[in-house]
């Protein structure tokens, strides 16, 4: 295989403030390779918009800054880039769709001058061809009379047709690599389906290669290629859809993947959930981040920092319970070593 | 938007209607007849007495105002007391001159302040936003009547590149038109242009946080671009609140300016007619400076609408 | 005793004329204090307006250079009947109108004359021709001008810019805006008038005196001093009238410019309320005259000279001034001055207000400083605009208050009207100066005799008379002044502060370049 | 479940268009709710799924009173909300509380979250400042968060915690009727799990009353009793969970069902893509909205506009294939 | 509902607060140092000045800085400069500050209801404020001196309420773009009031611009007491100001400029003061700048 399109070594992003520094990434570890696709679950507020944002080199600074790590792009250091040089590789070669389509949305230019700022930025084309080309990508992300809803503004759209405006723009650059913050949480059915086609067909057309951030696993099963979780700001488990699916090995991903609710779940059960709530970041934990929420945590989750396990191919998971000859396997919500 | 243009317009008349009973009511409170006071010093009382009777002014205050109403209805501001002309006239005369110089220096404190503010946000802290800062504050804490004389003091008196006072006319050229407009313009363009610096640069700040920033930026939009355009937009409503009482206050007269500068324009006629005590004018003029300010007002009305598109004058904040 | 007294002789005639011959050609730019509304010479009232009007038209008589005499200027020579009350004028035959809307330059005759005197003493808003029943045309060239009763100083009124003869075609063609559109018989006529900005005059070839020397004249509005001296320094002006303060010495530093001046028919008094308050009592009066050091106050006031101490309520210009008469003025006494306040039931001083223009404010806080110390009277400044100042003075609301005075040197346009009775409810007699014998002096003075010694010893008397009433303090006489650029030839500043580039008493101003 | 708590009748919303640019108007407009009956019953989950930009969030600012309904009215418990003054109407609205769709911007960003979530309570005067803080700190883990949240500002906070602290001060109020538009969608499943068991729990504490509105259907069919499928402005399809999962009337419904995500990686399952041109809400297509896009679409269906009808009890459609 | 810990396990230093915050802010501190100063020498002027303010010498006027033991040289009257630049002080001050707060008070008030409520009371209000803005300063002045008479608070309401109607505009302004943010929305769907709405949410976020615009102000209403004192307005001779100094020093500005420089750069300080703080004060109110 050939080098990684993308390859995040140990990034680590904080956030200062007056009284305390907030570790809002600490040490992320992933690498995707062309027209492949990742996806980054975990726990809400476990760092993966700051993760992607920190990949765009935009995190708000100050407060935040990324304070250790590489971020490899195409053999570039993106963490070493000038700010020019970053430029042309935002947009161009990695286009991000934000988590909040109402926010992310410059409330006084219309979404079709929104659209066609962003495709005459990287092709070199008229206004004209431009708009044309943006009506083009409204109506493929389903927004219905585009001709008029072109020239509205974004409090004007609903907040699924904002985001599919906002899809619409990432889009519109055909880059290398596609970042999605929770690209469908607003959409209804029918239409994630449609774009998550979209994606696919782009990516099939450009080799793209995509992030997808979401919390809906039926989109991780539906996109994915890999999976990575994440869990207070780092990576706590990583693999194929299939690994994580069948047999995962971290104490999380199992809550995870048992709060899910699934089709056959009855309406008088209750749903299963992880107790307690996560560290605050704001105070570096010494051993394993998760160990106050572990079932079956041991002195030594609260004192050490798991090492990072390859259990199989492409499986790599960080917890004391797993090493190379002695793992755990959840089976019926038990484990069982 | 039609519809409250047009509502706009009708608030005219009411807000004519209470500016000229207030204005005449003030210009019968204050101290001083006209006509002792146009006479100057020397006047001796029969001199007085027969001037105040041609004048009109022993009529009752209620005839006055009567008339005075009636004349302004029939588009007639009356006949200045003192210049012996029609208000109208004299209006039209200094109007056009107050607007030039009001155009030149707004156009200077724009192109400058407004720039100057954007760089000092986007620097936020950094030794160009200090520098920004001072060189504003410096603006507005210089009196005008001070820094009008130290610039001809400098490049009229030492230098002698620009003629020190007057406005030139442009029978003799554009160039020494031109000349004649530098130093009064500047003079009164520095503390709009410190206003517009401060502005821009509080309001860029507030902007330049947001979420839609980011995205521009993550278009790949060049950094310029994302200032002067997405930014910029996004931060314009206070500065087109000021712009618009800027260029009000300038309309209405720039007194010192004028003074200094010996420009003809709307500020000194209105202070002269108030030194004089001729009401006639003052009434005109407080009026028409009320119609254009109600004028530019609505044109900043309308602009805001047009900056955000999310501005509703109609509903109360939070309905939609 | 003040530092500009160096300078206070007119020494126009030995430093501006610079050998060589008269030049004839450009214009004179000539900075104005202020803009002038209506030329109308019935309409007009500032001394602005008058400045422009002396130069496009012309009154019958006028001063001689040190307003001592009166000299023709329209009229040739003149006779008074016996009884007083009719003046006889011969007419030039030579005056031709400037050109203008309504007529084509004609010849001025007897008849414009007495259209121009009748309408004056009919409308002038100032009543500049009191007492002028009628105006009779004797023949083409003369004409005879009957007063109601007989007035002295008839002379003096005519030589007033109101009073200057213009064409009944113009005045009626133009009607209201007469005033803005001037034609008369001057040396100049106007060519272009922008408002608050210029006015433009041009030679008038046709003009019945010598040949200007100029192609025209510039007056230019510049409102602020200080700024009128940087545009005769920056050279946009040639000639800045009446300069003051610092800038005096900033126009001796110039090499470039000089300074002119002449005692002027200007004088700063200090109004004390004859008629309420504490000043009523004469006591009082007389203490605070005492308790001020004039002196002081003048050097502080006028820093850089342009002032001299006054003594009497005239002018020292005047032909009624009399030297003999300052004797009877109070020294500087503020021991005597507390004796007398303590006597007139004040021991511990009192409050009061002193009502000032801006410009009069130092003379106004010297004053109170000095109040303060020597009797210890607190007075309040006020500071006041014109229009709020002229009308508490002249209500006679101000304790005190400070004006200043400046009219012709006939002493009854002094006496009569800052001291009258008649004149208690005007600006000038505010403190309602009231004693039945300056009253009749006065009248007698302006009706009885048409003789300047014999009117000169009645003004003596009436003065006596105020003096020791204490009516007001005198404070300074102040001076007339130009600043001139060098190239500036022939030009004299005159003590009425009129501009005179062209006259009938010889001056013709010209350009060395 | 006999007496509605809340009854929806005709309610219209029209946003006039072609606003935005000055001098130019025009009678167009957007029909975001385009004439919706619904009775909503004490102590039950009303869901309302239905197509992005339907007007499922238009309606649920139109029960609020947030915005004036073109037409149409809205009782709850017997009272016109329309017709309350502004006192009473903000008195009802203690009772009826929102979560807004947006969570970020639904939070003033000059305020800490314990001034938010607080706020609800200092409105209506519940509680010291003591108790007030004790119920800010309670509010937050029941959403998964702690007491230490209280002290920052919105923007420090990722998606998913901005929604928790809108369905946290949402609850303050223990109101009767709480609207929740799209809450979970920012959570990730276990938080998710967390909040629904919340609402299950709350719900049957206080015997409170939802509407949900969500696009995800796994969890609208998981907590809610009764569901109304809205398209284009209107209500196509209602019924109890049961009738519409098992036994769904409209082809509408029938498609989002349809396309409803794998479950796991291993899953074969090909979702169903709606065909035809999206229609707009400008210019909705005559007859039947959802016929252009209809794989039954019959002539009738381009003409008229079909009622909602009764097929069992409780569960209605509208559409000309169920007459 | 469980009850939560209201306690957190180990004392983590608090989040800066807000006087904090803004002591942080270096700027700030610098710019609350120097208006601390000024009050300072505002409030003990008897013990700071070196001579009497008022006591003339005539034959040492307008001497240059240093002569004579007057530091800044004398005035044209031979007062100590210094000495009326301390005393001047309080009146600068105080009729700088309490103006624009009079101005910036009755302004945003207004300006805060029109924008929110619109409609017709946007149109009364504005328009008054459109016909207000129109009566000309000096005229506005003149009759304040003829109804209420001369006096310092008087001179605080002139220059106060010719500023109105500028703070008005102002802050409607900015009402009209934040009252159409959503998190106003829901504040109303929490039941909450129009004052309330009006008072904890819009205004703060409407608070920068007024910040900026009234710190400016400053200045203006510190030189305009000057302009009034000739209208007998302002605070009569021989009270020392700032801008009356900084006026009489007008007329000797080029051959003795120390009058009109050193109150002219008393001016600057105190407005370069304000200002420092007020932008502080901004940062200090928008959580999203760190210190
Ligand atoms: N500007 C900031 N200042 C301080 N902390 C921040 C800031 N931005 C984010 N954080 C913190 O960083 C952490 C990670 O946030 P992030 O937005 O990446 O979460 P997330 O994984 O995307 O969550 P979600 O799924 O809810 O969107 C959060 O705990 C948040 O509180
Ligand atoms: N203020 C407005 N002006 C004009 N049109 C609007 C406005 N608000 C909403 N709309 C339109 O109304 C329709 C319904 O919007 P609404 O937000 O109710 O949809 P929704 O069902 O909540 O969609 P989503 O699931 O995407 O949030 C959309 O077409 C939208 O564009
Ligand atoms: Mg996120
Ligand atoms: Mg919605």
């Amino acid at each position: 295989m050939s080098n990684p399109l993308l390859d995040v070594k140990d990034l680590v992003v904080q956030f200062k403030s007056s009284a305390a520094t907030v570790n809002a990434v600490n040490g992320v570890n992933f690498s995707l390779n062309k027209k492949e696709t990742i996806g980054i679950v975990g726990e809400s507020g476990s760092g993966k918009s700051v993760t992607a944002t920190a990949i765009m080199r935009l995190i708000p600074s100050p407060p935040g800054k990324i304070a250790d790590g590489q971020i490899k792009f195409q053999d570039k250091d993106l963490v070493a880039l000038t700010d020019k040089e970053m430029r042309q590789v935002r947009g161009n070669e990695i286009a991000m769709i934000f988590q909040d389509p109402m926010t992310s949305l410059n409330p006084v230019f219309t979404v079709g001058n929104q659209i066609v700022e962003a495709i005459r930025t990287h092709k070199d084309i008229s206004k004209k061809d431009a708009k044309t080309e943006a009506i083009e990508m409204l109506k493929v992300v389903g927004i219905p009379e585009p001709t008029k809803r072109i020239d509205m503004y974004p409090h004007e759209f609903s907040g699924g047709m904002r985001q599919r405006v906002m899809i619409a723009i990432a889009l519109s650059c055909n880059p290398k690599l596609l970042i999605a913050d929770e690209p469908t949480t607003a959409l209804d059915v029918t239409v994630q389906a449609q774009i998550l086609e979209l994606m696919k067909d782009l990516q099939e057309k450009n080799d793209t290669s995509i992030i997808m951030i979401t919390h809906d696993l039926g989109v991780v099963w539906e996109m994915c290629d890999k999976v990575i979780v994440m869990y207070a700001g780092s990576t706590v488990e990583s693999g194929t859809v299939e690994q994580i699916y069948a047999n995962p090995k971290h104490p999380y991903t199992w809550g995870l993947l048992e709060s899910q609710i699934t089709s056959d779940i009855a309406s008088e059960q209750e749903l299963q959930t992880i107790p307690g709530s996560p560290p605050d970041l704001r105070r570096p934990v010494p051993g394993c981040s998760f160990s106050s929420r572990c079932p079956f945590a041991k002195d030594i989750c609260h004192k050490e920092k798991p090492e990072v396990i390859e259990v199989e191919e492409g499986h790599r998971v960080s917890c004391h319970f797993q090493t190379k000859t002695n793992q755990l396997e959840r089976k019926e919500g038990v484990f069982v070593e | 938007m039609g519809k409250y243009i047009f509502r706009r317009f009708l608030d005219l008349i009411p807000t004519l209607f209470v500016v000229a009973t207030i204005v005449f009511i003030i210009t019968r409170l204050i101290p001083g007849n006209p006509a002792a006071v146009m006479l100057g010093p020397t006047a001796s009382v029969e001199d007085i007495e027969k001037l105040t009777a041609q004048l009109g002014l022993n009529d009752s205050y209620i005839v006055q105002f009567l008339n005075y109403l009636k004349g302004v209805i029939q588009g007639d501001f009356g006949m200045s007391l003192s210049y012996n002309q029609p208000v109208t006239t004299l209006i039209l005369e200094r109007f056009p001159n107050t607007l030039i110089l009001a155009i030149s220096a707004l156009s200077i404190a724009l192109l400058i302040g407004i720039p100057a503010g954007m760089i000092a946000a986007s620097k936020q802290n950094s030794f160009v936003d200090y520098i920004v800062m001072l060189v504003s504050l410096v603006g507005v804490s210089m009196p005008i009547f001070w820094l009008g004389v130290m610039l001809v003091l400098y490049f009229s008196v030492n230098l002698g590149w620009l003629p020190a006072t007057g406005m030139g006319s442009l029978d003799d050229g554009i160039v020494p038109f031109i000349k004649h407009l530098i130093l009064p313009s500047i003079a009164l363009a520095t503390i709009p242009m410190a206003t517009f610096a401060r502005i821009t640069r509080s309001s860029m700040l507030e902007v330049v946080s947001k979420e839609y920033i980011k995205t521009a930026r993550a278009k790949g939009v060049r950094e310029f671009i994302v200032i002067t355009k997405h930014a910029l937009k996004n931060a314009l409503t206070p500065i087109l609140t000021v712009l618009g009482m800027q260029v009000s206050g300038l309309l209405g007269g720039a007194v010192l300016t004028e003074t200094i500068f010996s420009w003809p324009g709307m500020g000194r006629l209105i202070v002269d007619a108030i030194e004089k005590r001729d009401f006639v004018v003052v009434q005109g003029t407080v009026l028409f400076i009320a119609i254009i300010f109600v004028l530019i007002n609505l044109l900043v009305d309308i602009l805001y609408k047009v900056v955000n598109p999310r501005v509703n004058y109609e509903s109360k904040g939070g309905e939609k | 005793a003040c530092g500009g007294s160096e300078e206070s002789t007119n020494n126009n005639d030995d430093s501006t004329q610079q050998p060589g011959e008269p030049r004839e050609g450009g214009v004179l730019k000539i900075g104005l204090a202020a803009n002038p509304q209506t030329l109308d010479p019935v309409k007009y009232t500032g001394v602005y307006e008058s400045q422009v009007m002396r130069l496009v038209a012309d009154t019958l008589v006028v001063y001689s250079k040190d307003l001592q005499e009166i000299e023709p200027s329209l009229a040739t020579e003149w006779s008074v009947s016996d009884d007083l009350l009719v003046y006889t004028f011969k007419l030039r035959d030579d005056v031709y109108f400037q050109p203008g809307e309504y007529q084509d330059g004609r010849q001025m005759t007897a008849e414009d004359v007495k259209y121009s005197l009748e309408r004056s003493a009919n409308e002038s808003v100032m009543n500049r021709l009191r007492g002028v029943t009628k105006v009779e045309v004797v023949d083409e060239f003369t004409v005879d001008v009957h007063l109601e009763s007989p007035n002295a100083a008839l002379f003096a009124v005519l030589t007033d810019a109101g009073n200057i003869i213009v064409p009944k075609e113009e005045v009626e063609g133009w009607g209201d805006d007469f005033g803005a559109n001037l034609i008369g018989t001057g040396p100049f006529s106007i060519k272009n008038w922008q408002r608050d900005q210029q006015v433009d005059l041009e030679r008038q070839d046709k003009y019945w005196g010598q040949k200007p020397l100029l192609d025209g004249v510039q007056l230019k509005v510049i409102a602020d001093t200080n700024m009128m001296t940087n545009a005769l320094r920056s050279g946009d002006i040639d000639i800045a009238m009446d300069v003051k303060g610092q800038n005096r010495e900033l126009v001796k530093q110039d090499d470039k410019l000089e300074l002119l001046t002449v005692p002027a028919l200007s004088i700063t008094y200090l109004d004390l309320n004859n008629m309420t308050g504490p000043t009523e009592d004469v006591k009082v009066r007389e203490a605070i005259y005492k308790a001020t050091n004039v002196d002081e106050i003048v050097l502080g006031a006028n820093q850089w000279g342009g002032a001299e101490r006054s003594y009497l309520p005239l002018p020292p210009g005047s032909w009624g001034y009399d030297k003999e008469l300052e004797e009877l003025v109070p020294t500087f006494n503020p021991e005597a001055a507390k004796a007398l306040l303590t006597e007139a039931g004040y021991p511990d001083g009192f409050a009061t207000e002193l009502y000032v223009l801006e410009s009069r404010v130092p003379y106004a806080t010297i004053f109170q400083n000095q109040m303060k110390e020597n009797l210890n009277i607190d007075v309040e400044i006020k500071v006041v605009e014109w229009g709020t100042y002229s009308d508490t003075v002249s209500k006679g609301n101000a304790p005190i208050n400070i004006g200043g005075w400046s009219w012709y040197p006939d002493p009854y346009f002094f006496l009569y009207q800052l001291f009258h009775t008649d004149q208690i409810d005007a600006l000038g007699n505010g403190k309602g100066y009231n004693n039945p014998e300056v009253d009749k002096l006065l009248n007698q003075a302006l009706a009885e005799t048409a003789v300047q010694e014999e009117r000169a010893e009645l003004y003596k008397e009436a003065m006596k008379l105020i003096l020791n009433d204490f009516s007001r303090i005198e404070l300074d006489a102040q001076e007339s002044t130009a600043g001139i650029n060098q190239k500036v030839q022939g030009f004299d500043v005159s003590p009425d502060n009129s501009i005179q580039i062209v006259h009938p008493n010889g001056t013709n101003v010209w350009l060395s370049e | 479940m006999n007496k509605p708590i809340m009854e929806v009748q005709g309610l219209k919303k029209h946003f006039p268009i072609a606003d935005t640019v000055p001098f130019k108007s025009s009678k167009m407009a957007v029909k975001a709710v385009d004439g919706i009956d619904f009775d909503l019953y004490k102590g039950e989950t009303f869901g309302i799924v239905g197509e992005s930009g339907c007007g499922k969030s238009t309606l649920a600012r139109l029960i609020n009173q947030l915005i004036t309904p073109t037409s149409g009215t809205v009782n709850f418990n017997g009272v016109d909300l329309a017709k309350l003054s502004q006192k009473e109407i903000r008195s009802a609205r203690k009772s009826i509380q929102m979560v807004f769709q947006n969570p970020d911007a639904s939070l003033d960003p000059r305020k800490k979250i314990d001034y938010l979530i607080s706020e609800p309570l200092k409105i209506h005067n519940i509680g010291t400042k003591e108790e007030r803080k004790q119920k800010v700190v309670d509010l937050l883990s029941t959403v998964g968060m702690s007491a230490y949240h209280a002290e920052r500002y919105p923007h420090e906070f990722s998606g998913g915690q901005k929604q928790r602290i809108n369905i946290a001060r949402a609850l303050a109020l223990n109101p009767d009727v709480v609207i929740c538009d799209e809450p979970v969608s920012a959570l990730d499943v276990s938080i998710q799990a967390q909040v629904i068991n919340l609402l299950k729990r709350l719900q049957k504490e206080f015997d409170l009353t939802y509407i949900f509105i969500s696009h995800d259907l796994n969890v609208v069919r998981y907590i809610c009793d009764r569901i109304a499928v809205m398209y284009l402005g209107r209500i196509v399809e209602i019924g109890t969970f049961d009738q519409i999962y098992q036994n769904p009337k409209h082809p509408y419904t029938k498609a989002l069902l349809s396309a409803i995500p794998k479950e796991s990686p291993f899953d074969k399952k090909e979702r169903t893509v709606l065909n035809g041109d999206l229609p707009s809400p400008v210019n909705p297509p005559n007859g039947c909205h959802f016929h252009t896009r209809c794989p039954f679409a019959m002539e009738k269906c381009k003409q008229e506009s079909p009622i909602l009808q009764s097929v069992n009890q409780g569960h209605s459609v509208s559409c000309f294939l169920h007459e | 509902m469980q009850k939560a810990e209201l306690h957190i396990q180990e004392e983590l230093p608090k989040e800066a607060g807000f006087f904090k915050k803004l002591l942080k802010n270096k700027l700030a501190a610098i710019g609350l140092f120097i208006l601390t100063s000024m009050v300072i020498v505002a409030l003990f002027a008897p013990l700071i000045a070196t001579h009497e303010p008022n006591s003339m010498n005539l034959v040492n006027t307008l001497s240059p800085p240093g002569t004579d033991g007057h530091i800044l040289g004398t005035d044209n009257y031979g007062r100590d400069l210094f000495s009326r630049l301390v005393y001047g002080t309080q009146i600068s001050l105080i009729v700088g500050v309490s103006a624009v707060l009079f101005g910036a008070v009755f302004g945003t008030f207004l300006g805060l209801v029109a924008g929110y409520f619109g409609g017709k009371i946007d149109s009364i209000i504005m328009r008054t404020m459109d016909g207000l803005f129109a009566f000309p300063f000096i005229l506005l002045a003149i009759t304040l001196m003829t109804v209420l008479g001369q006096g310092l608070v008087n001179v605080i309401i002139a220059i106060g309420i010719a500023n109105i109607p500028e703070f008005a505009r102002i802050v409607r302004g900015q009402v009209l773009s934040v009252k159409e943010e959503e998190f106003i929305e829901v504040t109303r769907s929490l039941g909450a009031t129009h004052s309330r709405i009006l008072f904890a949410h819009v205004l703060p976020n409407s608070f920068a611009p007024l910040i900026v615009y009234g710190t400016m102000s400053v200045a203006g209403a510190i030189i305009s007491e000057a302009a009034l004192s000739f209208l007998g307005l302002g605070v009569q001779p021989p009270t020392a100001s700032w801008g009356s100094i900084l006026k009489d020093g007008k007329d000797f500005l080029v051959l003795n400029p120390q009058m009109a420089t050193f109150s002219g750069f008393a001016i600057l300080i105190t407005v370069l003061g304000i200002n420092l703080f007020g932008d502080g004060l901004r940062d200090a109110l928008d959580p999203k700048m760190k210190v």
